[in-house]
């Protein structure tokens, strides 16, 4: 049985051959990288999930930071030099995340760092940019309530997104809500907002409930909601991912249309539009500041740009498009401070205006964008119509329904104020 | 029958009524049992007699469904099977049973042990090579006492396992078949072997090999289908028509 | 794959103290010389990975030697991480409370926190919480004999009720964020290099703690028994043992070292959060210990360290791919190197060895000529 | 010991002077050490061969090596003319080799009726019907046919072993020490079975056995293995028996 | 009555996607005793086929596009299976009568899989396919010859250097002739749209209840796998076989059982069994890389709580942890025992989907310290002995 004596050979040179099939070439493309020698280029970092569950959100985001990056490199860079991107994987996991921001700042020495999707990841990192005086920018929308000197947030603040779609709920939907959220910080803290705006304009709960990240078995959810809400009524829903999928299939299946079931998302993008399946959301509502079918030549430029680059397929989003400006903000900052150096580059970020897809945006000393409000309702074509949009809307990082942080703000430009302030009446 | 034990000799064991029913197959049925202390008892009986079943229910193995088992006048129904052990019975399964990831040595430490608990197993000092040593003379595996146990042969497991009852120190010892396997010479030697243990211990041997039975057979126990068919001598049981007819075979008994 | 039990001949005292000199050259040069060779950040992870080594030891102690596999020793990490990670939290000017609990609303410190106000107490706790809570739950899973895969599965389910608790309540422990922004440990900023080198050489103590307390516990009658339950526990019993105290004892201890392992790993990676107690970190743990090699202790710290940075490593140099690579090298461990790199050495060392003292003397023998 | 002329001996008494089954320089390793170390030998068609020897010697090793459960092992194996060292175990058995383990290997959790059926595997025949005469030969299985195996009694188990390896209608049985555990009256019963086998279906028998009498009463020809080496060969009516028992004790 | 109804449909309906994913497991644990940590991933190639069944139907247009389940149901079992078999051949089969290595090495392999569909692009299956064909084929041609075990070693070496070098620099000719067509990926990180067919959509009302087809479907679908699982195992020879192989390997063999013929057959049916679960959940969760990871602990713990090996027993138990589910998740539970104000609270303390699955495992560590070894137990003589 001579076959068997060389089993562990032949394994080991299986494996050996896979591997090898499998990165061979990109420990090439690896080492041919850099064209420019060192020093020539500018390292930023890219970090984000790129396995586990948040890679489904987070690999598109780093595609289109990629793009802004290609785009300013191939109009001459910054400050002269090129603009390098160092990815790290964060891996959906915290303290991974921490790990990979110390090494693109001690190891790397990247000027700046591009990242993060889920708040618990920006809450584990936070630390880490503030104790090395480093800085993140952060292209999601989130629940504020925080405003750190180190981070830059481009994606919308609560009274930018989920404020004015409850407003509209109530003026045009309804007044008993259902709230569905993932069972993490962002639907619960967003909630806990909703609630209180509800109380305050005289609206009402009738449910709440959380779903496991990742988990997909939400036959009790629409239970609860067909007893809570016997004869319609507004779905207010934070689901990440994959729920929403689910989520979405039995909201169908069970027969709770969006004529009596208006369900208003908060985390449902085109890209996510595409994963459901359009047939099961058509009609329903999403908040968000940019949709693809934003109608502004820079959005067609962007959409034109990265359909070239990914393919014609590959849909953009409001996160995405949070990331494409922020490498642009970062990059004026950086020529108008004439340098990388961190703190210049603040400085020189606060008022930085930017002709966005999504429309003229504008950084605020709160490091904030001034961004659009925007709803839109999903058409059978998966992209959505926009039905209600505002002129820009500045952005509050300490929440004004929350009674612990109503009359805080935040003012990075001041050292008197800095991030929580209490604001004379 | 044989002469009721004299006074002076304390029951050892009293087994009263035992039966033990597996969905309603009764491997022992009514079994009435007794065993003076410092005996030397060989059990025989057809396959599926009930032999095994017996000592499970003598070490805590299987609960019976119906009778009394005393140790030393001790209930041991309720007990658990480290406790039993403790108590004094030791045993030999049919088919051996080492740690096969054990030397043999360190199978044999095991069981030297003599306090068992958790703290003192941890804490305690002992030195116990020599005994050891002279234990593995004994068994013939002083050449093998350092592979793994499990890659012994059958026969040499058998004598492993002996070894490990007797350095357990029972006072009641437990063996089921523990010559099978070994050839003529080492059926001898172990038949010396358990009569020199004979000669402090009470002693239960479970056999099928009669020329190893009438070497150290002094009352011979033959059960069959669960309960007693009968008791006495060699001699008596192995000319009683009835354990020919069930046991025996009509022929040529070996033996 | 046999344990290399220690075997009590005349020389058994010469190999102790060549153990213990190992030991200590090794201790004093991750201490001395590893600074001087690798950046900082490469040493704080080293110094993480060693606290994770650390856990890797208590699976050794429980699967490697006793054959109960859990998949659920992120919790006890998790919850030694908690209690250093709220001892942490509260280092702040009188009466304010951390800062995440005005997002869910609360004002007030919930009970549970005031304990770990307290060092010693947090000391205490980082130990016995992990414990306690493996004592109780071992002895009802070992005193009804659930062995095997119902374990295992045991205390995956425990694993998923411990997480989706502290998952799910924000306003008590912060939810999924966990808890992170650590300032100050005994009034010194944690982010100091003094007190990074300090925590680094602690690790390192509490390494060769835990080595030498499983060293204790695996060798001699205790641990022979331990491979005993492993190989045939109900044969145990007849020889007289009792497994259940046995079992429960390294079930326990290798808690309390993991939650050791979590405050030091907490400390040094400024987060604990629930993902430290999601099942594929617990199964992480559990290939750290097949790939050094099970039922050796120097295999599984080198199986912690080795593997953690082959996974830092690959993720940084093939962010988009390592998975293929970290797959890859766990089918390949298991496949190639069935008792881990420990066990490889041990063989293969073995015949190596053998050849190049051939070689040696062919090479004696033909030399004059 | 004069082999030639025992071979002769031994063709003499077969009508057909081919071997059913040859080993020639069989040798065994466990890792380093080297267990059954070249051995060589035949059995013919309706043949009862006996390997003796004392414990540890290799026999069980032998047996192993020849249903092929062995990696590590040199040697050419011919059986029924072919050469079968490179079968795996399954092959060996279709081709006509039953194999009575030591240590019975009952498949614990299937029933007594389902481990019969188990045996059919290797049975030449399509149809799955356990044959009549195992019960008759063993009665005590057809009245547990629905009981787990490895809830039968030692003895029991043993006899289900043997019936598991009839069922197929081997040519040749290889049974590893089959007596043990089992009760004398059935040992007596097994022995005429065997012969009965060996006479009318031309089955041949390869023995290891510790049961002397029993060995010595159904082999026509024995060898004698001391630490993986024949010592010595012959038939077993022309068996020097003091020799022998000799080799057999310590 | 009604809510007795609903909570006994919808528990159902839970119980049923955890048996149908369960199934599978209930052969390759259950049966087989491996630990198949990529069960989960086995699942999600099942998904993914449904996904390109799907969009090839769509190219063809009306009526054709609303049929596309069943070859999906067929081509997500043949692939699972294929992917089965390769994985039992390669991996697997040194494993046996080591059960937690499978359990380290099936790890690996679910990593495998999911990053293989988040970066799977014509280069790569180009490549992989262009090594094997170069690597396998050019060993069997070599191996015909006499002296091959003498060249074996170097031959393989070169094959080996030489395929990967062919297929590397192939690769990137490729892609850089191609580009993106040839770069992009087939599937990539995000989820995937599959889409019930029309007539799946909807569903019946009864009375006040209302039951979506889908679960309809799903619920059919478990049953026919069941009988088909049942015929299988006690109608043919195999189950047979596969007990005993599982029970004893090396006597199996020596019986004339072809081991590796069922040892590879049963790994690929149970496989394939994922696959079609994994048709099932595409219909209700979304196809993404992660989507397996969702079900493996749910999976293993129906297969345990049902007693190891138990076909009745999973059944059981996925019924059971479906209804608990459903009852404490939708605060049924609470409104059912009214009355004790301590118990109604408790219960509403877990009445979210989040603490219900708290509740649930709890129950079930409670469970197994009343019964050991799951609802039905294997008996007698060799358990615990
Ligand atoms: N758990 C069980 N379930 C069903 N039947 C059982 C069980 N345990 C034992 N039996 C039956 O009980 C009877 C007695 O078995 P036991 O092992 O005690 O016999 P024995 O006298 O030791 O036989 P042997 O001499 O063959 O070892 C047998 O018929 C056996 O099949
Ligand atoms: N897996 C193994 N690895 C190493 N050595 C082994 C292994 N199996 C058996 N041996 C050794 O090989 C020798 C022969 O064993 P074998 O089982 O063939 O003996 P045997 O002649 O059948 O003895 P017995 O009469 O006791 O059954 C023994 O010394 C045993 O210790
Ligand atoms: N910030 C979010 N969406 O987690
Ligand atoms: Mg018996
Ligand atoms: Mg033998």
């Amino acid at each position: 049985m001579a076959h068997s004596l060389n089993r562990r050979q032949l394994i080991k040179m299986g494996a050996l051959a896979g591997a090898g099939v499998a990165l061979g070439p990109h420990l090439w493309v690896k080492r041919s990288l850099p064209a420019y020698a060192q020093g020539e280029t500018i390292r930023v970092g890219i970090l984000h999930s790129l396995s586990g569950t948040m890679a489904i959100s987070e690999t598109s985001v780093v595609d289109a930071e990629r793009l802004a990056i290609k785009e300013i490199n191939a109009a001459g860079g910054v400050l002269g030099k090129q603009i390098e991107a160092i990815v790290e994987d964060g891996a959906s996991d915290w303290p991974t995340f921490a790990e990979k921001a110390t090494k693109l700042i001690d190891s790397d020495k990247v000027a700046t760092v591009f990242g993060c999707w889920t708040s618990a990841s920006r809450k584990a990192v936070l630390p880490v940019f503030e104790s090395k005086q480093h800085q993140l920018w952060y292209p999601v929308q989130y629940e504020g309530q925080e405003c750190s000197k180190n981070i830059f947030y481009t994606g919308a603040a609560p009274n930018q997104q989920i404020e004015p779609s409850v407003e509209w709920l109530l003026n045009n939907k309804g007044k008993e809500f259902f709230l569905v959220g993932s069972d993490y910080v962002f639907p619960r803290t967003a909630n806990t907002i909703i609630k209180a705006q509800l109380e305050a304009l005289g609206g009402k709960v009738v449910g709440e409930d959380y779903l496991p990240l990742g988990n997909t078995e939400v036959t009790p959810i629409i239970s609860k909601i067909r007893a809570a809400l016997p004869n319609g009524g507004v779905i207010y829903n934070s689901l990440n991912g994959d729920s929403n999928v689910a989520f979405f299939t039995q909201l169908q299946g069970a027969g709770l249309g969006p004529d009596r079931y208006p369900s208003m998302s908060v985390s449902i993008a085109e890209e996510e539009v595409q994963a459901i399946g359009p047939e099961f959301l058509e009609g329903h509502y999403a908040a968000w500041n940019y949709f693809m079918t934003v109608d502004t030549p820079a959005n067609k430029k962007f959409v034109e740009a990265f359909r070239a680059e990914y393919g014609q397929n590959r849909v953009t989003n409001d996160p995405m498009e949070a990331a494409y400006i922020m490498v642009y903000i970062w990059k004026q900052a950086v020529e108008k401070a004439g340098t990388v150096e961190i703190d210049a580059v603040r400085q020189a970020a606060y008022g930085q205006t930017f002709d966005a897809p999504e429309g003229m945006v504008t950084m605020n000393t709160n490091h904030h964008l001034t961004k659009y409000v925007r709803i839109g309702q999903v058409r059978s074509d998966g992209l959505f119509e926009v039905i209600s949009a505002t002129d820009a809307v500045d952005p509050l990082p300490w929440n004004q329904f929350v009674a612990e942080t109503k009359g805080y703000a935040c003012d990075w430009s001041d050292p008197a104020k800095g991030g929580r302030y209490k604001v004379e009446a | 029958m044989l002469t009721a034990a004299p006074a002076a000799t304390r029951q050892i064991l009293q087994i009263q009524d035992l039966t033990v029913s597996f969905d309603g197959f009764k491997a022992l049925n009514g079994l009435n049992f007794s065993l003076d202390e410092g005996e030397l008892r060989v059990v025989i009986g057809p396959n599926g007699a009930g032999k095994t079943t017996f000592l499970d229910v003598l070490t805590g193995k299987v609960k019976p469904t119906k009778g009394r088992v005393l140790f030393k006048g001790k209930d041991l129904i309720k007990l658990k099977e480290y406790q039993i052990s403790n108590l004094g019975i030791g045993r030999k399964f049919q088919t051996p049973r080492v740690y096969q990831n054990l030397s043999p040595r360190q199978n044999l430490e095991l069981s030297f042990n003599p306090n068992k608990g958790v703290f003192s197993t941890l804490l305690g000092k002992r030195d116990l090579t020599d005994k050891i040593d002279a234990l593995l003379e004994t068994i013939g595996l002083t050449h093998k006492d350092r592979i793994p146990a499990g890659l012994l042969s059958h026969g040499e497991k058998q004598w492993l396992e002996i070894g490990m009852v007797i350095a357990q120190d029972p006072n009641l010892l437990l063996l089921d078949e523990c010559v099978a396997g070994m050839t003529d010479k080492e059926t001898e030697a172990t038949g010396e072997l358990i009569q020199s243990l004979a000669k402090d211990h009470t002693i239960v041997v479970i056999e099928h090999d009669m020329v190893f039975v009438r070497q150290i057979a002094r009352k011979v126990t033959v059960l069959h289908q669960g309960a007693l068919l009968c008791e006495g001598s060699f001699e008596e049981v192995k000319n009683d028509p009835r354990v020919i007819e069930v046991y025996l075979g009509s022929h040529k008994a070996k033996g | 794959m046999a344990t290399p039990a220690q075997r009590r001949d005349p020389n058994s005292r010469h190999k102790l103290l060549l153990e213990g000199g190992i030991l200590v050259g090794v201790v004093l040069a991750l201490i001395f010389l590893a600074p001087a060779m690798v950046s900082s950040f490469r040493l704080n992870l080293l110094g993480r990975f060693l606290a994770l080594s650390i856990v890797a030891l208590g699976i050794d102690l429980i699967w490697g030697y006793t054959g109960m596999l859990s998949l659920g020793h992120g919790v006890f990490f998790a919850l030694g991480g908690y209690a250093l990670g709220m001892h942490l939290n509260l280092q702040l000017p009188d009466g304010r409370i951390p800062e995440f609990f005005s997002l869910y609303g609360v004002t007030e410190l919930p009970w549970f926190w005031r304990p770990f106000y307290s060092f010693p107490l947090t000391a205490i706790a980082i130990v016995l919480i992990p414990t306690l809570v493996a004592a109780a739950l071992g002895y009802l899973v070992v005193r009804n004999r659930i062995r095997g895969v119902y374990f295992s599965i045991l205390t995956q389910a425990t694993t998923i009720i411990f997480f989706n608790f502290f998952n799910g309540q924000q306003r008590l422990i912060n939810g999924t964020n966990g808890l992170t922004d650590f300032r100050t440990l005994f009034g010194i900023n944690v982010n100091s290099s003094e007190m990074r080198f300090a925590v680094y050489v602690t690790t390192i103590v509490f390494v060769a703690l835990a080595y030498l307390l499983c060293r204790w516990l695996t060798s001699g009658l205790f641990g022979r028994i331990l491979v005993a339950i492993r190989d045939d526990e109900p044969r145990v019993r007849f020889s007289g043992y009792d497994p259940t105290g046995f079992k429960v004892l390294v079930f326990a201890a290798s808690a309390g070292l993991a939650g050791i392992a979590g405050a030091l790993f907490t400390l040094q990676t400024g987060i604990i959060s629930p993902n430290a107690m999601s099942i594929p970190f617990s199964i992480e743990m559990v290939i750290w210990v097949a790939v050094g090699g099970r039922a050796s202790l120097v295999g599984a710290v080198i199986g912690a360290v080795l593997v953690n940075f082959a996974k830092s490593l690959l993720s940084e140099n093939f962010p988009e791919i390592w998975l293929f690579f970290q797959g890859g090298l766990f089918l390949l461990v298991v496949l190639v190197l069935p008792d881990g790199l420990v066990g490889w050495v041990r063989t293969q060392g073995k015949q190596l060895w053998v050849t190049f003292q051939l070689w040696r003397r062919r090479l004696a023998d033909t030399s004059p000529a | 010991m004069n082999t030639e002329e025992a071979t002769a001996t031994q063709n003499l008494s077969q009508n057909d002077s081919r071997p059913l089954l040859e080993v020639s320089n069989l040798k065994v390793y466990y890792g380093q050490s080297l267990i059954v170390k070249d051995l060589s030998f035949k059995i013919f068609p309706g043949q009862a061969v006996c390997l003796l020897g004392r414990n540890g010697m290799g026999k069980t090793t032998t047996l192993k090596a020849l249903m092929g459960l062995l990696k590590d092992c040199t040697g050419s194996i011919t059986f029924n003319g072919e050469p079968i060292a490179h079968y795996p175990p399954n092959l060996r058995a279709r081709a006509g080799i039953g194999y009575v383990p030591q240590g019975r290997e009952i498949f614990p959790r299937l029933t007594v009726e389902e481990n019969l059926l188990i045996g059919l595997e290797a049975a030449p025949a399509k149809e799955r019907v356990v044959p009549e005469f195992v019960y008759e030969l063993f009665p005590m299985l057809r009245s547990f046919l629905k009981r787990l195996g490895g809830d039968l009694s030692g003895g029991q188990q043993q006899q289900l072993a043997i019936a598991r390896a009839l069922v197929a209608d081997p040519k040749v049985l290889l049974l590893d020490e089959p007596t043990e555990g089992i009760q004398p009256s059935i040992i007596i019963e097994i022995e005429e079975a065997i012969t009965r086998i060996k006479q009318e279906r031309g089955v041949s028998v390869l023995l290891v056995e510790q049961y002397f009498e029993f060995a010595q009463s159904l082999a026509d020809y024995f060898y004698l293995v001391e630490n993986g080496s024949l010592i010595m060969e012959g038939l077993t009516s022309q068996m020097d028996e003091e020799k022998v028992r000799s080799h057999l004790s310590v | 009555m009604t809510l007795l109804f609903d909570s006994l449909f919808n528990g159902i309906s839970i119980g049923t996607v955890l048996l149908i994913a369960a199934l599978g497991l209930a052969i390759v644990f259950g049966l087989m005793g491996v630990i198949n940590m990529a069960h989960g991933e086995l699942m999600m190639l099942g998904a993914y086929t449904t996904f390109v069944v799907q969009n090839g139907f769509r190219q063809l247009g009306d009526p054709w596009r609303d049929f596309y389940i069943f070859p999906a149901l067929i081509a997500a079992f043949l692939v699972t299976a294929l992917v089965g078999w390769g994985l039992e051949r390669g991996v697997i089969r040194f494993l046996y009568g080591r059960p937690l290595e499978t359990l380290l090495a099936t790890w690996g392999v679910s990593l495998i899989l999911q990053q293989f569909v988040r970066s799977v692009n014509w280069v790569l299956a180009l490549r992989l396919g262009g090594f094997g064909l170069l690597f396998f084929g050019g060993w069997w041609l070599l191996a015909k010859r006499v002296d091959w075990q003498r060249i074996k070693g170097w031959v393989l070496t070169l094959l080996l250097v030489l395929s990967t070098a062919i297929v590397t620099v192939g690769g990137r000719v490729l892609a850089q002739t191609y580009a993106l067509a040839v770069t992009q990926p087939w599937f990539g990180a995000q989820n995937k749209d599959v889409t019930a067919p029309r007539w799946l959509r909807g569903g019946i009302p009864v009375g006040n209840l209302f039951l979506p087809n889908t679960r309809l479907f799903i619920i059919s679908l478990t049953l026919l796998c069941i009988i088909g699982l049942y015929i299988f195992l006690q109608r043919t020879r195999w189950g047979l076989r596969i007990r005993a192989v599982t029970q004893n390997r090396a006597m199996s063999a020596c019986v004339g059982i072809p081991t590796r013929t069922v040892d590879a057959l049963t790994f690929a049916i149970g496989s394939g069994l994922a696959g079609v679960a994994g048709v099932a959940v595409s219909l209700l969760g979304s196809v993404g890389p992660n989507t397996g990871q969702n079900y493996i602990v749910d999976t293993f713990m129906v297969v345990v709580v049902g007693g190891v090996g138990k076909l009745l027993g999973s059944i059981m138990a996925a019924l059971g942890i479906g209804i608990a589910n459903f009852l404490i998740g939708s605060g049924t539970l609470a409104l059912i025992l009214p009355g004790v104000p301590l118990l109604t609270d408790t219960l509403n303390f877990f009445a979210t989907t989040s603490m219900a699955k708290v509740m649930v495992f709890a129950l079930i560590v409670a469970f197994l310290q009343v019964r050991p070894r799951g609802l039905f137990p294997e008996k007698g003589r060799t358990v615990d002995a």
